[in-house]
């Protein structure tokens, strides 16, 4: 199980690596954490002509609390990000999804950008940035875009970034003062991907719920966002049985796939009861912080 | 001869390597102009293969050969039949590379040897096989279905043997009986995935004529003899070595897996010493499968619950070829009856070819199965009649004073199913006591009132250890007084450099420490069959204890002459032997060896040979019969299907106990791997019977956050069949486990009247059995 | 591995039919068709590029169209096989006029094998669909989609 | 294709070496450096055998090319003992028969030594989960889990900082970041008991390992670099 051969590039500066990418086009491969690419070449599912290391590049890795938002620099390690403080007070969402990716040692190499690059179906991060509306920021030979979660995610594994970009940055909005969140999830193992994983944001205000943000992740080719059930849940005082209307309004949305980890049905179903058990630890969180 | 190590708890000989990553495993093996190969593997699980190009993976910068089997001449001919049986009469193999058909994903096509591994998988890739896919055959039920694809054309059948075991008049007992209930039990596959995968050095020196060969196997001396076979070799100029060996499980004991052969024979024609390394992917569809069985079992009893009869027809897997023969269903269907008194039982099954991986026992070896729906069906007994689990089992166990039991039966070694000795009501009583069983009852209700299912599974089982043949050892004292104990069996982390070593060391008087205990080595013991059936300890360790006695009489004696006083006031202790009461009148084990073997002199009569040296060998008159009780609390989500396990507690008796934490180790190991077999471990085949969990992503090893703590309880009732009066353990931990589990996963959905048949579950089908319970709480 | 849906395409029925055994129209809708060539009446040889993102592999192979009973129904067979493992599939297209456009029925069984269907078991059956979904947007947007 | 020349320490000792860009780490460090306590049993990074450090953190070292590794400091389960004196860890494991054919044990090894610097007191829980990573297929992790609660007493009582290496320190970029206030680099996020003394740490990781190494049976340069 050894890689096919590549031509290995290791730039020190954006630029270069955007000049190696437009030159070789989808021949190549940006290498970051590789912790989903290496797996896939030792394999040879994946023979990417070209390897572009963006490790070396200079200014990537960086976590910056900027008023509204936290900027995540592209080479910053999904475990730095989990042991920030700036995280775990401004986007404790992100903190909690982060502990359920992979590994200690997959998180210690493993890139918080470039999960989300990888747009794999059943992973944390895209349905964290999702849930929040998040963005990242890519370089191009066009110069920079910034891309909104709502545009990123095309597919399995695929997302709307040109083959010839890289994210430079992932954009998580901080959750207000006294908003509560939860992640939940169901994996076969500790650490697996998910069977159904979902991240929850919810505000009250004067005993309604003025904001909820429900998103999914393992449930189908994109992380999905439940807009039918949060607007199902804004405007009305928190009960089970809302809690419960949810739950079904997210099993109608969804549209998973079996395998043979899980059935699709078992996938609609578990989606439900996580969104169930999510909103009600959210909402614990908010009267805590109240 | 008083104990002092064995029954201790010795911390391990073997350790301090391996924790220095100074242990020596097969890819650890480098040795100087060493190329490295690869197998290209079939994609298809039936085809007929019109030819082969190899033209441009020649041609690939630092290939050396790539070979096929039209290169392999009579080498080619289909693999050696293991073990043979009347029953068997169809006794297929397979050829160490695909001639003219495939008939498993995995099989073995073309061999490539290059300068490196990487070099080696670049010309697989470049390698064209003209193969015609053809249906393939998925399922044993598919297999035996009129019309079926047939994995061996020629036979015009997929059933290779059918055989049948009955004790007492089954059908008339059935006849009779107030209560029968039948059902359909399905056990899955699984692999043994030892860490370490398969792998073989082979390097050939032309002068000397000498083969040497470094083999993660579990029987180094058959393959030793196998290949000295093969190539017209003295069995004395092939040298085969296991060295550490990580893990094996029952899946490194084939004789022969094809690389065994072809990789020794590609260092032959190369000149070169050729090292393969199976990667974890190949591992996953060329390393031994087992597990695969479906039974249509059916239970007679009275209205006590006391077992009338019980029957079983069943349906045995062996993946496209069967090597092995029958042992695993023969395991399954001796297994079966466990510790319970079954008047009149029938078993019946039919080996069936699948296009699947070749089975052959991995540890269990067809026990696992045997369990389960024995206790599936006393649970089932219970239920009907109203009656408490352990309650049914405690009617119908074997009595203390009932031994030896004969079963009636013909166990794997084709002695009489005869159990030597045990006491099992008092492991089912340990067991219910450390599990609390009393308070069960309350405490379920507890949960249940908190809205929480939790329920208790008891499950118990014998496990017939330390068969025959025989093994051997030599132990030689060094003039340095260190002891040296070479014996032919193979080691993969059972702690037998340990072992072995407090046998020897409390008939020396020596420590374990002063004891070097040389395993898989056949240039250091010439004679064994390996390490396999939880035999290595009991059969090679009585034979140590013969030897160490030999050695202890002729020490005593030389030391009689050396010291002036007769033999029987000889002493052996602390590396010295001495004169009863008079410490100070004494020499050390290492001057002894120095003078039993003299430079000069004549020798008197008496003598019986050079140095502190004995060769002895042990052959028990038939196996040996361990048995247990595992009780475990799981708690279910009925929601999500997730389970968590709030204790698991296991009582075992392997007669007497060499090494209390080495005995609890194997256990605990073998539980886990019972834990995955229960609920993570599944190996997938869509209906073409491709494999679909050829990664540790898709076959799911339980991790230490998913397997919980573990409590374990010894009895000891000693062997009457061997000097020690030990039994193996080997397989005990995973032999009751999905019995043990299913019954309380079915216990704490009973509120959902779900049903539970089979092992491997899983969140997603437990759901589906709580749909089709059809009860709501 | 099956697999089915529909399609609604705003063109009578005998314009599908047409479109869906034109050579060209197949050349271009078949996601990651490298080429197509036309080795007997309705039979086909097609070496295609498919997979997604650093998932691709190259499958050459054969495609065969038989039971054509025109406009309504076809049944398509393919073959291909490539380093990442190999692909044996049959379907069938049925038609059916619906109002002035054309409902178009698929459903087909699918068997991969080899490297992809040991490793990629967990997307694969998603992605074969969004696949065969993909040639039948393009067909609805070559014919102008029904809806 | 072309050759890539990669120079790295591993437990304090220098080796370089000329390689494809595509061959592994855990390749360089087995097969260039002779170093095969570090094994391989997945390749493709779910069963954490061929857990390594870089610079301070476990990674699993089959999914690195040994290009990626150029510059940087390793070590591996060779560098853990002190002369014939075991690691408290490696003492734990031998003491509690946490380990039985040996092959995943250098991998744990590596993942229980950040683990403890990371966790000085941890919970069972938070032991299984921080071990979750790595796969054993003959203890149940029973006995290794016991090994690890046995260790976290050993040390803490012993209070051993030189026993642990130092953790991935914030890159220059990240402290240029710094200056703007209200920039954080990523590793100051994290709690107390997370950091380490770099320096120190870094240095008697290196001396440990230059007297722990074991001679190299590999093809890769070694200089010993000259203790600082």
């Amino acid at each position: 199980m050894k890689p096919a051969a590549f031509e290995y590039f290791a730039p020190r500066t954006v630029e270069q690596a955007v000049d190696l990418l437009a030159q070789h086009g989808d021949q190549a491969k940006v290498l970051a954490g590789g912790q989903s690419l290496v797996p896939l070449m030792n394999m040879r599912l994946a023979r990417p002509a070209v390897i572009v290391d963006i490790n070396r590049v200079d200014g990537l890795e960086y976590i910056v609390a900027a008023p509204a938002v936290l900027r995540i620099g592209a080479l910053t390690r999904q475990r730095a990000a989990e042991r920030s403080r700036l995280v775990a007070e401004r986007c404790p969402l992100l903190r909690d999804a982060l502990r359920l990716v992979g590994h200690v040692q997959i998180r210690n190499r493993g890139t918080v950008a470039g999960s989300i690059a990888h747009a794999d179906p059943a992973a944390e991060l895209t349905a964290v940035l999702t849930a929040l509306d998040g963005e990242v920021v890519a370089r191009g030979p066009g110069g920079t875009r910034v891309i909104a979660a709502s545009d990123l995610f095309v597919t399995y594994l695929t997302t709307s970034l040109d083959p010839r970009e890289i994210i430079t940055e992932v954009r998580f909005p901080a959750l207000p003062p006294g908003t509560g969140w939860s992640w939940m999830e169901i994996a076969r193992r500790h650490g697996d991907f998910a069977l159904a994983g979902v991240g929850v944001v919810l505000a009250l205000g004067g005993g309604v719920i003025t904001e909820a943000r429900i998103a999914l992740t393992g449930v189908g080719p994109t992380p999905v966002r439940a807009t039918s059930a949060e607007r199902l849940l804004t405007g009305r005082a928190p009960s089970e049985g809302l809690w419960a209307d949810a739950a079904e309004a997210v099993r109608a949305a969804v549209d998973p796939d079996g395998d043979i980890h899980a059935s699709a049905e078992y996938r609609r179903h578990v989606a439900g009861v996580l969104v169930q058990r999510a909103l009600c630890e959210a909402l614990t969180r908010v009267r805590e912080a109240a | 001869m008083g104990t002092r190590y064995v029954g201790a708890r010795i911390a391990r000989n073997e350790d301090p390597a391996l924790l220095r990553g100074r242990g020596l495993f097969v890819d650890d093996v480098r040795l100087p102009g060493m190329v490295h190969a690869a197998v290209l593997r079939s994609p298809h699980a039936r085809a007929r293969i019109h030819g082969v190009d190899t033209r441009r993976a020649r041609a690939v910068p630092g290939v050396l050969a790539v070979y096929t089997h039209a290169d392999l001449g009579r080498l080619g001919a289909p693999l050696p039949k293991l073990i043979p049986h009347p029953s068997l009469i169809h006794h297929k193999t397979q050829c160490p590379l695909a001639s003219d058909a495939v008939r498993y994903v995995g099989e073995p096509v073309a061999l490539v040897v290059a300068e490196s591994r990487y070099l080696a998988e670049d010309a697989c890739d470049l390698i064209e096989v003209a193969y015609e896919p053809l249906p393939a055959v998925a399922s044993v039920e598919e297999a035996v279905r009129p019309g079926s694809p047939l994995v061996h054309e020629d036979i015009g059948t997929n059933v290779c043997a059918r055989y049948t075991q009955q004790t007492g008049d089954v059908d008339d007992a059935f006849a009779r009986a107030p209560h029968r209930f039948r059902e359909r039990f399905v056990v899955d596959r699984g692999a043994a995935c030892p860490m370490e995968t398969r792998g073989v050095v082979a390097s050939w020196d032309a002068r000397t004529g000498l083969l040497e060969v470094w083999d993660s196997t579990q029987a180094p001396i058959p393959i030793r003899n196998g290949l000295a076979a093969m190539f017209g070799l003295l069995q004395h100029n092939v040298r085969v070595v296991a060295p550490d060996v990580g893990g094996g499980f029952g899946a490194k004991i084939m004789m022969f897996y094809p690389e065994e052969v072809l990789v020794p024979w590609a260092a032959m024609r190369l000149g070169r010493p050729v090292k393969w390394i199976e990667d974890r992917r190949e591992s996953m569809v060329a390393m031994n499968q087992e597990r695969e069985q479906i039974h249509d079992a059916e239970i007679a009893a009275d209205g006590d619950g006391r077992i009338l009869g019980v029957r079983t027809v069943f349906l045995y897997d062996s993946g496209a070829y069967i090597p092995y023969g029958l042992i695993v269903p023969i395991v399954a269907s001796t297994t079966l009856p466990g510790p319970y008194r079954v008047p009149s039982y029938r078993c019946e099954f039919a080996a069936v070819f699948t296009n699947k991986t070749t089975v052959s026992p991995y540890r269990g070896a067809g026990r696992p199965h045997g369990v389960f729906v024995m206790e599936r069906l006393l649970d089932r007994v219970a239920r009907e009649l109203g009656l408490d689990r352990a309650e049914v089992r405690r009617r119908n166990l074997i009595q203390p004073d009932q031994f030896p039991y004969d079963v009636g039966l013909i166990y794997q070694d084709n002695a009489p199913l005869r159990y030597d000795s045990g006491n099992y009501p008092l492991c089912l009583e340990r067991a219910l006591d450390l599990i609390d069983y009393a308070a069960w009852p309350a405490r379920k209700q507890a949960a249940r009132s908190e809205g929480r299912y939790v329920g208790c599974g008891v499950a118990c089982y014998v496990e017939g250890t330390g068969i025959g043949p025989y093994e051997g050892c030599r132990i030689t004292v060094e003039p340095s007084g260190k002891v040296v104990v070479a014996t032919g069996v193979g080691t993969q982390g059972q702690g037998h450099m340990t072992s072995l070593a407090q046998i020897a060391a409390d008939a020396l008087g020596v420590t374990p420490r002063d004891v070097s205990v040389h395993t898989g080595d056949t240039a250091l013991f010439n004679w064994g069959t390996g390490t396999f059936a939880s035999r290595a300890a009991t059969v090679a360790g009585n034979a140590v204890a013969l030897a160490a006695q030999a050695v202890r009489e002729r020490a005593r004696r030389v030391a009689a002459t050396l010291l002036e006083a007769p033999v029987e006031e000889i002493e052996l202790a602390g590396g010295k032997a001495s004169v009863r009461g008079v410490p100070a009148r004494a020499v050390s084990l290492g001057e002894l060896a120095v003078a039993a073997n003299p430079l000069r002199f004549a020798m008197p009569a008496d003598w019986d040979g050079p140095g502190l040296e004995a060769v002895r060998y042990f052959t028990p008159p038939q196996g040996a019969f361990s048995n247990g009780v595992h009780a475990c609390i799981v708690e279910v989500d009925p929601e999500t299907g997730m389970l968590s396990f709030h204790r698991y507690v296991v009582v075992h008796d392997c007669g007497r106990v060499i090494n209390p934490t080495i005995l609890e180790g194997q256990i605990h190991g073998g539980v886990a791997q019972g834990l995955g077999g229960a609920f993570w471990e599944k190996l997938a085949y869509d209906e073409q019977a491709q494999p679909l969990s050829t990664t540790f992503m898709d076959y799911l090893l339980p991790t230490a956050a998913e397997v919980p703590a573990l409590e374990v309880a010894h009895v000891e009732t000693p062997s009457p069949l061997n000097p020690l009066g030990i039994k193996g353990a080997g397989e005990a931990g995973v032999i009751p486990v999905a019995a043990a589990v299913a019954q309380a996963i079915e216990d704490a959905l009973e509120p959902f009247g779900a049903h539970i048949a089979e092992a491997p579950l899983s969140p997603s089908r437990l759901r589906q059995l709580i749909a089709e319970g059809r009860r709501t709480p | 591995m099956k697999l089915d849906g529909t399609n609604t395409l705003a063109a009578p029925i005998e314009t599908v039919w047409t479109t869906l055994n034109d050579p060209e129209a197949l050349r271009r809708c078949t996601p990651g068709l490298q080429e197509l060539k036309e080795v007997g009446p309705d039979t086909y040889q097609a070496t295609l590029t498919i997979g997604i993102a650093a998932v691709k592999g190259t499958y050459s192979g054969t495609l065969r169209i038989t039971d054509k009973q025109p406009p309504r129904h076809y049944r398509i067979a393919l073959e291909g096989s490539g380093g990442a493992g190999f692909m044996k599939g049959e379907g069938s297209v049925d038609l059916e006029p619906q109002g002035n456009g054309t409902l178009l029925r698929w459903s087909g069984d699918v068997q991969v094998g080899g490297l992809i269907a040991g490793v990629g078991q967990r997307m694969l059956g998603g992605v074969g669909k969004m696949l065969i979904g993909q040639f039948f947007k393009c067909l609805e947007q070559r014919l102008g989609s029904g809806t | 294709m072309a050759l890539h020349d990669v120079r790295l320490r591993i437990n304090g000792t220098e080796y370089t070496g000329r390689v494809e860009a595509r061959k592994t780490l855990a390749d360089f460090i087995r097969e260039d450096c002779g170093l095969t306590g570090t094994h391989l049993g997945c390749e493709h990074g779910v069963c954490g055998a061929c857990t390594i450090l870089m610079n301070g953190e476990a990674v699993r070292s089959c999914l690195l090319f040994a290009v990626q590794a150029d510059g940087a400091e390793l070590m591996t389960v060779e560098g853990l003992a002190d002369g014939d004196r075991l690691h408290p860890i490696q003492q734990a494991y031998w003491e509690h028969h946490a380990l039985q054919c040996g092959f995943c044990t250098p991998g744990f090894l590596m993942t229980s030594l950040v683990f403890l610097r990371d966790h000085p007191h941890p919970t069972e829980r938070e032991i299984r989960e921080g071990l979750a990573g790595n796969l054993c297929r003959c203890t149940g992790y029973q006995n290794i889990v016991a090994a690890v609660a046995a260790a976290a007493e050993a040390l803490a009582s012993g209070a051993h900082p030189d026993f642990f290496p130092a953790p991935a320190r914030p890159t220059a970029s990240v402290e240029q970041i710094e200056a703007t206030e209200d920039a954080v680099p990523a590793a100051h996020g994290a709690p107390a008991d997370m950091q380490g003394d770099g320096a120190t740490g870094a240095k008697k990781a290196g001396r440990r390992g230059a007297r722990g190494a074991t001679t190299p049976r590999g093809t890769a340069r070694r200089t010993r670099k000259p203790k600082g």
